[in-house]
Order: C-alpha cells, then structure tokens, then sequence
C-alpha cells in the first residue's frame, strides 16, 4: 500500500512541514490525469499585458475608461480593509475578516452588477457590498455589531453578510428564479470561499440553478485557506471551476488577483445571466495573506514559505503599474483619488459613531410582523429588568 | 413588468364540488392550494414530486396542470435545496409554499430552516421578511417504510421566528393552510399522514381562513383537559367518548398551532378541570408536550388537583416493524389510562 | 430572453408530453459544450461482443466461468424480484422497490465485493445486497418489517438499506477509512442512485473520499428516474459521471445493463481503492422500468414512449444471448440452474415464514447498551399494557 | 493487523503538569482527549481546523503533534461530512471523537444525527453501534458574531438513542469526557464557551470518568432547588449567594447529563424544597428547560409550594448585537427575580 498523504505528513514531523508535505501529496493522485485548467489573464503580476493566448477568447479586455473606475474600487475597498484593523486595535470594531490581497476579486465581481440585482455575500466579502454599493457608515455599523449594521436599505437587493458557510447559494437560486418569474432581467450573484465549496448546500446550489436555468453567478473565491486547512487538504481536486461542468453548467477560472480579467469574465457571466441562458461558477484564483480575521494568528498553521510569492501578486499594485505605464492613471490623479477616498471614509466613520446604541427590548423585536403574546410579555419582562 | 406566473392562459378552472359532501384532509388541503394559486400570483409551489405527480399523497394533484409548470414545478431531491430556494423566493417577495416529502426527510434543511428561516426578519430588522410556508407530512399509523413516521414538530417549535400549525381535521387544515400562506412571516405545516384519509368532513368551499395561533376546543369537559393536535385528536376523541361512558367529562384541546403556544386557552381550560392530560406521538423527552406541561406548571400550579400526564411516542426511534409499530404511537387506551391516573389521583 | 423549459412545458399542455418537453429543453444548454461521456459496453444489446473501441481500454472481459457465474447471480436476483411482486400481491411482503431491469447494475458491481468488504445498500439494492450474500429468508423478512430483517449477520459487513437518501456516501467513506487506519485492503462500496445524486452528501461524500483517500467504491445507478422526476429534471448535466473529476476522483460511465462491462469496471475500482489509490465513483446507465414500488402507479408521471426501448435492452436476456451464442451456456444447464435457485428461494421463504413475530416491549430495546431509567420505565408500561 | 494508528513512534509524551495548579476546562477537556488517544489506539479526532491548529478554541491544541495526523485529522469543510464519517468510523469499530466547531453549525449535520446516529443500534439490533462522540462549543456571553452562540440542545436531547452531555467545570469536563469516549453508544458532548476560560479548578492528573446520566448537586440547600448545567451553573451559583445573604437557601443541581435525564435527584431535591427554578440559555418555547418542568410537574406535584419557575433565552434569535446580547442570555440577576418568585409565592 503506498504511503498516505497523512503517512507522508506524520513521518515529516514539525507542524507546518507536516502540512506541506500533506498538500503535496494529496495532490498527487488527481494530478495524473487532470490538468489545472487555464486561467484568463490579462494583466501579468508584473503589471504588463499578457501576451499569450487565452483560454476564453470571447472575453474582451475592459477600456480604460472602466480599467480607471476598477482601479478607485479596490483602492476605496483597500482603504476600508486598511482602516478596519486599525478601528479593530483602538477598540472601535469588532472582529473583521480582513479581505486585502483579495480587492480584485471582490470589486472585480461585484463592479458588474447594478442595484436591481442581487448580491448575496459571506463575511470576508465587505470589498464586494461596499462595491455593489452598501453604505460605508452601515458597514462600519455592521462589523460594530450594531442592529444599524443589519438593515439593508430598501433600495438595494444586498443580504447581510453569511455567516453559516454556503447557506448562501441555494438562497440565490431562489432570489434568481423569483427575478426571472417575474420576468425581469435581474441575476443573483453568490459568494463562496474554497472551504465553503466542501459543504452540500454548494452542490444543491449549482445544481438547482442549473435544472431550474436560474439567472445566477457564482463567485468561488479560491483563497488557499479555509481558516487553517489549505486548499490542498480541502479537496483532491486541483481546480475548484471543474465542478461546475457536473451541473451542465460553465464554469470558468480567472486570476482573481486581475481585476480586468475577474471583471470581464464576470460581466460575460451576469449578460448571459440575463439573457436567460442560465448560471456560471467563476473561480477567482487568489489568496488570503492576512489573518482569517483580525484576531486571528496565522503562525499557528502556516510558515512564511507557505504565503510567499503573493504578496508580490498584489492586485491593486498590479493594476497601478499597468496604468501608469499606459497613462490612464498619474500620479496627482491618484492623489485626489486617495484624498476623496478618506474623506468619504473618516466622515463615514464619523456617521457610524453618532448611532445610537440599542436597548436591551430590540431583542425580541421583528421575530414576526405581530409580536405573540410570548413576545410581548417578554418583552415587557426585558423592559422592566433594564429598568430595574 | 410581464409576470410569467401570471399568464392566465394556462389557468384552467378548479373542479366544481358539491359543498355538501364530506371531503378528505387531503382534498381540503389540496383545494386551499389550488385557492392560493389563483388568488394571488405571487404564490409558487414546489418540491419532490410535487409537478407532473401530484405529490406522493396527492395533495398536488393537478394543480401543475391548472396553473402551469411555472407555479407548480418538481425541483431536483435535496431538502436544503428546496428550502433554500423557498428562502430566496421569500426574500424576493413572492410566497413560496414548499413541500418536504415526509417530515422524516426535512432533517437535510434544518440548517436552512435553524441559521436563516426564522431568523431573516430579526437580523434584516424587517427590511427581508420571509413570507415562506412549507408543508410536510408527519406521523406514524399507516405502516410506512423506516424513517417515514417521525414526528419532529418540537424541534422546529424550539426554532424562533418560525410558526407551527397541525391541523387535526379538513375545515381547519384548509383554512389554517389559507392562513399560513397568507401569513407574512415564516409557517410549518405537518400533516398528519394518518388523517389524510382517515376522516372526511364536510368543508366550505370558499375562501375563509383559520386564525393562527389560536387553539380549538374540539370537546368541552368538565373533569379533565386532554391536549393535543394532529393525528392524535382522533384518538383522545375515542378515549374521551369511553370516558363519557364511565361518567367522566374530559375536554379536548385541540391546539391546531404548536408555535405561538395558545397559552389562555389552554390555562382557562386547566383552571376550570384541575387536570391535564397531554398526548402527541413524539419521542417522550423535550417533546412539545413537555412544553405544555411546563407552562401548566409556571402558570396553573394552584388549579392542579393531579399530576399533569403526559402521553406519547417512546424514547426509542419509531419502530420500522410492522407488527408491533402501533403500539408506539398514544392509543385510545393509553390515554384512558392517563385520564383514570388523574381522575383517581 | 429565450424561452425556459418549463415555459416550453407549459405550452406543451398534456402532463407526460410537458416532462418530455421540459427535459428535452433543459438538456440543450448542457448539450452544447458537453459532449456525452462515452460508456464502456461489451455486450450489445443484441447479445453479440461490441466490436468498437472502448473508453477503458485497461478494463478487460471476464473469463467465461466468471461470465456464467455473473448469469447466475442475475437470474437468482431476478427470481426474488419476480417472487416479490408475488408475495406482495398475496399479502405476504411489504411495499419492495423493484430492481427488475437492473440486474447487471446491482449483481455486476456486488460481485466485485467480498465479504471482507462493507455494502451500503439503499432501499432499491435489494439485488446488490443478495448478490453480496444478505441471506433470503433475511431478507424477505427485512421486507416484512420483520426485526429479524435487520439484524444483520455478524460475519457480514452489509448495513440494513438506506432510506434516508444520500446519507450512506459519508458513512461509506468512514468506514473504508476505518480499514485504511487499520491497515487492511478491505473497501467500503455505496450505492445511490440519480435523484441521490442531487443530495449534498452525495457531494460531501465524494470529496471526502478524494481528500482523505480513502478505499471507496461509489456507485451511482442512474435508472432515468428519482419517483416521478425524470434524470433530466433533477440536473442539467448530460452525464453524472463527470462530477468525480471536481474532486480530484475517477469517474467512469458503464452501461449498466450490460453486467461484464459492469463487472470489470468495479473490480478495476475496487482493486484500485485495495491499492490505497482512492476513491472512484461509477455510473452504471440503466433504466427503472419497474414501478417505483410495487405500490407506485406510474402511468401519473410517464407514458410507454418515456419507457419505450428499454424492455429490449433487457440485461437477463442480453448474457444470454451472448453465453448460449458462445457455448458457455446450454439451455438444460440453465434450467438445472433455474430449478437450484426456486428451491433456493422458496426454502428460504418457509423459514422466513417460521420467524416469529416480535413483541411490542422490543420497541424500547436496543436503544442503548444499558437501557435508561427512561427506557426501563417505558419497556415495563408497554408490558403492562400488552398484557392487559 | 498492523494499525497504522498504533505506530507509537509519532507519540511524543504528553507534557506533565503540576496537579495542584487550577486549570481552565478547556485544558481539562485538551488532557482527557490526549488521555484517550493514548489509552485506545481506536480512538480518532476530527473536524475543522482540529489538527495543525488545534482547534479554534484550542481544546485540541498539541494533540496532532503527540498522537500524529492519522489519528487527529483536519476535514473538509462540511458538517454532514464529519458526522457520516463518525458514524461510518463508528459502524466499523473505531471510536471517533468529532468535533463541531461551534453548536450553531452543527445544523448541516442534524439529518446524519436524526436520521442515524441514534437510530443504528435500534435498526440493527445492536449488530451495528455507534461508540461516537461529538463534540460542540455552545451558548452566549463571549461576543461571539452571528449564529456562534446558539444552544441547541434541546433538539438533541430529543433524539432518541443519542445521550447528552454539558459539563459546567473542569474537573467535571475531564471525567465527563472520558466518560463519553469509554460509552458504546452516541454521546453528544456541549462545551459552554463562555466556561472554557472564564473558570480555573483543580483537576486530578490521572485517567477517571464521571458517571453520565448522574447529576450533581452542585450546592446544597432546603429551600429551593434550581436546576442548571453548564454555562449556566455559575450565573445560578451567584444568584444562590445572593440570595443566601437574604436568608434563602438554595440547592443547585448541575444535571451534567441532559439525556438521560437524572429524574431521581431532580425529583429527591424538589419533594425537599418544593420549589423549582430551571435556567438555560436556549431560547423558551420547546428548550430543555421545559422537559425538567414537565417531570417534575408529572412528578412531584404533591410536593410543590410555588409554581414551577423557568429562566431562559427568549423566543428570539440569539441577538448578534453585542451591546445588548447580554440581556438575552439569563443573569443572576434574572435568576434572583425567579427565586423570589418561588419563595414569595
Ligand atoms: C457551517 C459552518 N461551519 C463552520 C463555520 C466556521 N468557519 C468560519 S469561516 C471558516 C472557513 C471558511 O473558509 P472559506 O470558505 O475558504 O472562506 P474564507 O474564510 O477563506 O473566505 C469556517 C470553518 C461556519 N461559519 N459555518
Ligand atoms: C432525504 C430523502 N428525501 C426524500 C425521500 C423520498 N424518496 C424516496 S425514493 C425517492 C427517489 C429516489 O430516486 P433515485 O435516487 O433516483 O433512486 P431510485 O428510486 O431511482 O433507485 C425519494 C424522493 C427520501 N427517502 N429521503
Ligand atoms: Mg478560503
Ligand atoms: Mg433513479
């Protein structure tokens, strides 16, 4: 019997080596007959244009009018991810998942919906509501922990942020169909991470949208790491987008930390949503070099070699390079576009710290429509220790 | 905006029936889904064999063909999925009325049904309400295969946010169902498989709804309160009448909504007969009657002239042997002996 | 926005030719990128050798002794199906799921098993656990709702059938790693069939099986319907095969009729997972052309034309062509053969009938090893009452 | 057989402590898995994030690098994946521990619970039995975020063939834990998150077990008796001394096992102090709470001088508001209200 993957990783003793080798050798078996498929790529990590040939030639690169607008979302959603772990440390936010390193995945996908869509995201996707267009005040509200934070406004079609892994994508098949009974043009886009495209409720996701030919897009953000638990450990599978063709549906990979090429792929994906011929799974290829929130401590699964060569895959970086080569963007403009971008922000912030705190009776408010007579002597019973 | 589900071209006419004549919980049921399809636009219906069958109990039968694949359609076998997809309706704004097979078999939604069900309204703040009804046949008596007789109601009951009807009998199975969709906030509704056919009443033909929430004294007493719902009415029904017999008048409180709990009239009961006698066919401990025995204990302690009994399923799981799986759900016998326990006490 | 498949069976009208049409349609945009998985077939239906290329071209025909024994195990499982329905009508069986039609796909993969190995049956897989060596008289009984039924003997490793759908994949692979930690070649094989294959523990299942590598045989009889739902409803996909490759897992497509195609492929799995190579998963193409149940009407959801075609592909009658063309089998052999396995049956029947029936105190035993206080209590009530 | 898990090379000793140092119970319940790795080569430990980094609340913390990757796994990300795989472990002999990262994502898992977990012995006549052990984080009062502070014991509790523990201590955790894994049936095994720090004990260094089924009076006293477990013990254990500044004196049992349910000291505490005070932080309608008041109510009725009195959660969702959360999860404050309710009755 040839040695298992967890053989290979217990005979390699200290705790991270033991990963690796976990990772290596899991992959073996698949890797035999199963290529990695290819991924579009239209900026290389060095910022220049890729000049070979690309797996999805119908997909156009964006113009640099739009290349321009995607360069200020992920700089906006990078300040946002910058400033919350600050805010974290001064006592002023709860517990954040942090999403840098990942901004191009994130605005990329979102920057292709409108507001009459849905956007169903999970708790590391705060880059991709405050793309679709979630209120920067109610988001700082939300990781605040603050019933203002759960409010959705009305006018936009956003969940609030999932938390039970996966429970998302059979809920957007149903907001997508409802969109298509009613005869809109409207999709659903649903966010996953690699550990999240273990659980069921992705696989009765997919398939449902593919039997009842649901407008929806999902987005599988393959990060490298479920918590501690690498994608390698996650699944035999080399590419995640390959599961997508057991549902009869596309699915196609992307370098999620390219936001021109997560963007085009993205919006090919919600047109043809809308054109009624069903949904995609798009996997972004990219990675989580921060903690998995801000109070999390990464040395105790994972070495330095293990994260190295990301941090120089920096998709915001990327981009700049590219367009300041090509002149999109300058120096100065960039400059204002940073200024405007903390503006907005610090007086954000500043709405956020003027909410007022709940009362302890909002407990048991909306449970139903009308408060049972459970609800209501609870309440008062709420009531009358608070005021005690 | 051109509402798919609204073409009326596909609507055929519901059957004409004779108002007078008795009609099936089956049939009750099947008639106020057929009501809610054409009254309101917004009301889709689905799950396992729901479509072209008509459902494995017939509780669909043709309404895909009166209302179109749009509005009644089989989706693929998966529970989370079918409860997922009725969340996502919900939250769009169309009321969705879904079916679990068997009750035994919506163990695979829970997550669903726990993590966002009766939780989308509390954490939305109302902005997201989830206008959702699912149906599911529960209960033992007809000698189904393994895993088809479970009884799970206290389970969802203890899920908050989320309402739970069982009905007992044809008129209020087709007017609590007409309530539950027209409900704005999440409902379960079990049937009781064994009284899909077991009695026939007769049931107004027009649209009428029965209030949610309130329960039904199905049998007024003086001696004793029986409490129950679903399939167990029929048979506290039969232990009552032989009680009759021996001079003893129990009242039965048939609660015909599990989750809000009808409390005054339960208490009014109780406080009027001093005893209590509580019957489902669930697995006895952290059943539902453990929660009725507990309110009558925070709230009737002083009235009670006897202990209050419960009388259910055992703590073992429903048996799948034929032979002797009737004497695990409450029988008429059982139940007398509950009510000579309290009468004697 | 081009017309769904259900708007299309909408228009159609009539039931039966509205699921015609809604599966026609809702294969399309699968169809167009996704060529069918061609099926490994020995046998034609016309009972003489397939002279074609074939996709497993490792897989080898078995030896003629292995054939005529693969015909026995067809025709033993064939009679108890046929008895069933017998037994059924005078009252003397359960409501049974038949499996006649699908002898090759229960009898061809069971026999790959010894009984050093575990079978998770579902409650259509009557002939696989027969096959595997479930004793009759045990097994009539089990569908008598017989307790004796579901005492499973001790020397076998076979679970009673699976009724909850799915939810035999996660323990199958629990189980084949349980050998594995052992370090045993024992495998674990568990059946499911097309509707199953919708579930998410169909899912969960197979990717576990993939990442921890463990000794699993997964086969997935897709018999065209899931009750009333045709394949083509539950799922977009052409193929149901093709979902192993999301995990990192083999997939091969066999047609199930056709039980020496079946046969060498499952043993080339099972020899495979013996190895310590993984996991593979094996759809076995055939068609339920049996009710559901004996009790199931299915003139309500599918008309002749829906079934039309498959009688002749008959796998009984497919080997026998094939054995009495090759020599293998004589027509007095196969009366000798018939006349073994009725006496078989009906002897094994008598002492079915001999079981004595349970009492109602066994509802509360075997809850747990030392029964509760609870369960003592609640034992003596149902004594008590059974005797009064 | 050669057992791969046998392979004794890849255990390094566990670390020795000094016994008289307290220790908090999430160490206690790190020792007694280390313990039973050591002891029983069958025993396996999985679930997420439970190997390299052991464990999110690091119950499982070193245990990887002592007993090796083939006995302490991380998983896939999938909870009904876990659970099939216990109960496949189970079937085949081993004895795994799994664990579910936090009580409010073991929903995904309930149908293989349901459905299996406690039902295999029944259905096989004890041919097949499940030595499995489950573990979970559950309940409030750490500022968790969304859906990380439910206790959803009751829904277990009502499955029949599965027992369940909560331990409220350290020294209890350990013995209750060894207890678990030594069981040859199901043990469901809920770990109070806000407990596993917030309190530090002695706990004896050596293997022991605690009995399950068996509760503990946790304070002795005549004038009434609240019933409690786990996180909740400590939060009664301050309403108690409170009150005893008052002049009142209650007795707390600490039930430790919720099914079975210790009926007999429950009900020998009750017919002393005729009084009645259950608390849990699970939401009202349905918890486990109403399963304590329900025996005693069937039970003790004779000997009850005020009603039976339940402090709980309520009919809400676990707030995720952390500036109010603490008001939904029962103070000693609250538990005070309760005992003078009792006692003024
Ligand atoms: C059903 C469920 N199980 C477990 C968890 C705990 N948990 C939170 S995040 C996480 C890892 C998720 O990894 P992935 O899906 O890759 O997303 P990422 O964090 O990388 O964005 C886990 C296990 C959960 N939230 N829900
Ligand atoms: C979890 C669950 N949901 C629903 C059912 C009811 N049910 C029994 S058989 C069946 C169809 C199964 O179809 P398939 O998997 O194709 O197997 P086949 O009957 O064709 O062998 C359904 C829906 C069940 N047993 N379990
Ligand atoms: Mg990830
Ligand atoms: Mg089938």
């Amino acid at each position: 019997m040839s040695k298992t993957s967890t053989e290979v990783a217990a005979s390699a003793g200290t705790l991270p080596a033991a990963q690796a080798a976990m990772a290596a050798s899991v992959l073996q078996p698949a890797a035999e007959g199963q290529p990695e498929v290819p991924m579009l790529q239209f900026i290389t990590p060095q910022g220049t244009l890729n000049a070979g040939e690309q797996p999805l030639p119908d997909v156009p690169l964006p113009d640099p009018e739009t290349q321009l607008w995607l360069y200020r979302q992920m700089r906006r959603i990078r300040h946002f991810d910058e400033r919350a772990w600050v805010l974290y440390r001064q006592g002023k936010m709860g517990v954040f998942p942090p999403y840098g390193g990942m901004e191009a995945s994130q605005a990329g996908t979102a920057a292709a919906l409108t507001t009459q869509d849905w956007l169903f995201p999970t708790y590391r996707d705060t880059g991709a509501a405050l793309t679709y267009g979630l209120p920067i005040a109610q988001t700082v509200a939300y990781w605040r922990s603050s019933p203002h934070g759960w409010y959705m406004p009305e006018d936009l079609k956003i969940t609030p942020f999932y938390i039970p892994i996966a429970t998302q994508y059979p809920q957007a098949v149903g907001a997508a169909l409802a969109e298509r009974k009613r005869g809109t043009r409207n999709v659903a886009m649903a966010f996953i991470g690699d550990g999240g495209s273990s659980e069921g409720d992705f696989h009765e996701g997919l398939n449902f949208a593919g039997a009842l030919n649901a407008p929806c897009v999902f987005i599988l953000q393959n990060n490298g790491w479920a918590i501690s638990v690498p994608t390698a450990a996650q699944t035999r599978a080399r590419d995640l987008s390959r599961r997508a063709e057991g549902y009869g549906v596309p699915g196609l990979r992307v370098d999620g930390n390219d936001i021109l090429a997560v963007y085009a792929v993205t919006k090919a994906a919600v047109e043809r949503a809308r054109g009624g011929e069903g949904p995609t799974l798009i996997e972004t290829v990219t990675f989580r070099i921060k903690p998995h929130t801000v109070a999390d401590d990464p040395t105790r699964y994972r070495t330095d070699e293990m994260t190295a060569g990301w941090d120089t895959k920096d998709p915001v970086l990327r981009l700049r390079e590219y367009l300041l080569a090509q002149g999109t963007l300058t120096e100065e403009g960039e400059a204002a576009m940073l200024d405007e971008i903390s503006a907005e922000f610090e007086e954000a912030v500043a709405a956020a710290d003027a909410l007022p705190d709940p009362t302890p009776a909002e407990i048991v408010d909306h449970v139903f429509a009308q408060p049972t007579p459970q609800l209501r002597a609870q309440r008062a019973e709420i009531m009358e220790e608070d005021s005690a | 905006m051109t509402a798919v589900g609204d073409k009326k071209q596909t609507l055929a006419a519901a059957p004409q029936r004779d108002a007078s004549k008795p009609i099936t919980m089956v049939a009750a049921i099947n008639e106020a889904l057929d009501m809610a399809l054409t009254r309101d636009p917004d009301v889709y219906i689905f799950g396992e064999d729901v479509g072209v069958m008509g459902g494995v109990f017939r509780a669909t039968d043709g309404l895909q063909a009166r209302h179109g694949v749009e509005r009644v359609f089989d989706t693929p076998l998966a529970e989370a999925g079918i409860m997922g997809l009725g969340i996502g309706m919900g939250l769009a704004g169309l009321k969705p009325v879904a079916e679990m097979q068997f009750a035994g078999f919506l163990y695979p939604a829970l997550d669903q049904i726990m993590s966002h069900l009766g939780r989308y309204r509390h954490r939305t703040r109302s902005r997201f309400t989830l206008p959702v009804v699912v149906r599911a046949p529960y209960g033992g008596g007809v000698h189904t295969p393994e895993q088809h007789a479970d009884s799970p109601e206290a389970v969802i009951a203890h899920v908050p946010g989320v309402k739970v009807v069982i009905p007992s009998n044809p008129q209020d199975a087709k007017g609590l169902l007409l309530a539950a969709i027209a409900d704005p906030d999440p409902v379960f509704f079990f049937e009781s498989i064994k009284m899909y056919r077991s009695l026939k009443a007769e049931v107004d033909p027009g649209y009428y709804t029965v209030p949610i929430g309130q329960a039904r004294i199905h049998r007024a007493g003086d001696d004793l309160t029986i409490i129950c719902y679903g399939g167990m009415v029929e048979v506290c029904d039969r232990a009552a009448e032989a009680a009759a017999g021996a001079g003893i008048s129990a009242e039965i409180i048939d609660l015909r909504t599990i989750s809000p709990l009808d409390t005054a009239t339960v208490l009014e009961s109780v406080r009027k007969t001093g005893r209590a006698v509580i019957v489902t066919e669930a697995p006895r401990t952290a059943g539902f009657h453990s929660e009725v025995a507990a309110v009558i204990a925070e709230e009737a302690i002083d009235s009670l002239l006897a202990p209050v009994v419960r009388v259910t399923g055992f703590d073992a799981p429903y048996p799948p042997f034929t032979a002797i799986e009737d004497s695990y759900r409450p029988t008429p016998t059982r139940v007398a002996k509950a009510i000579r326990r309290v009468m004697e006490y």
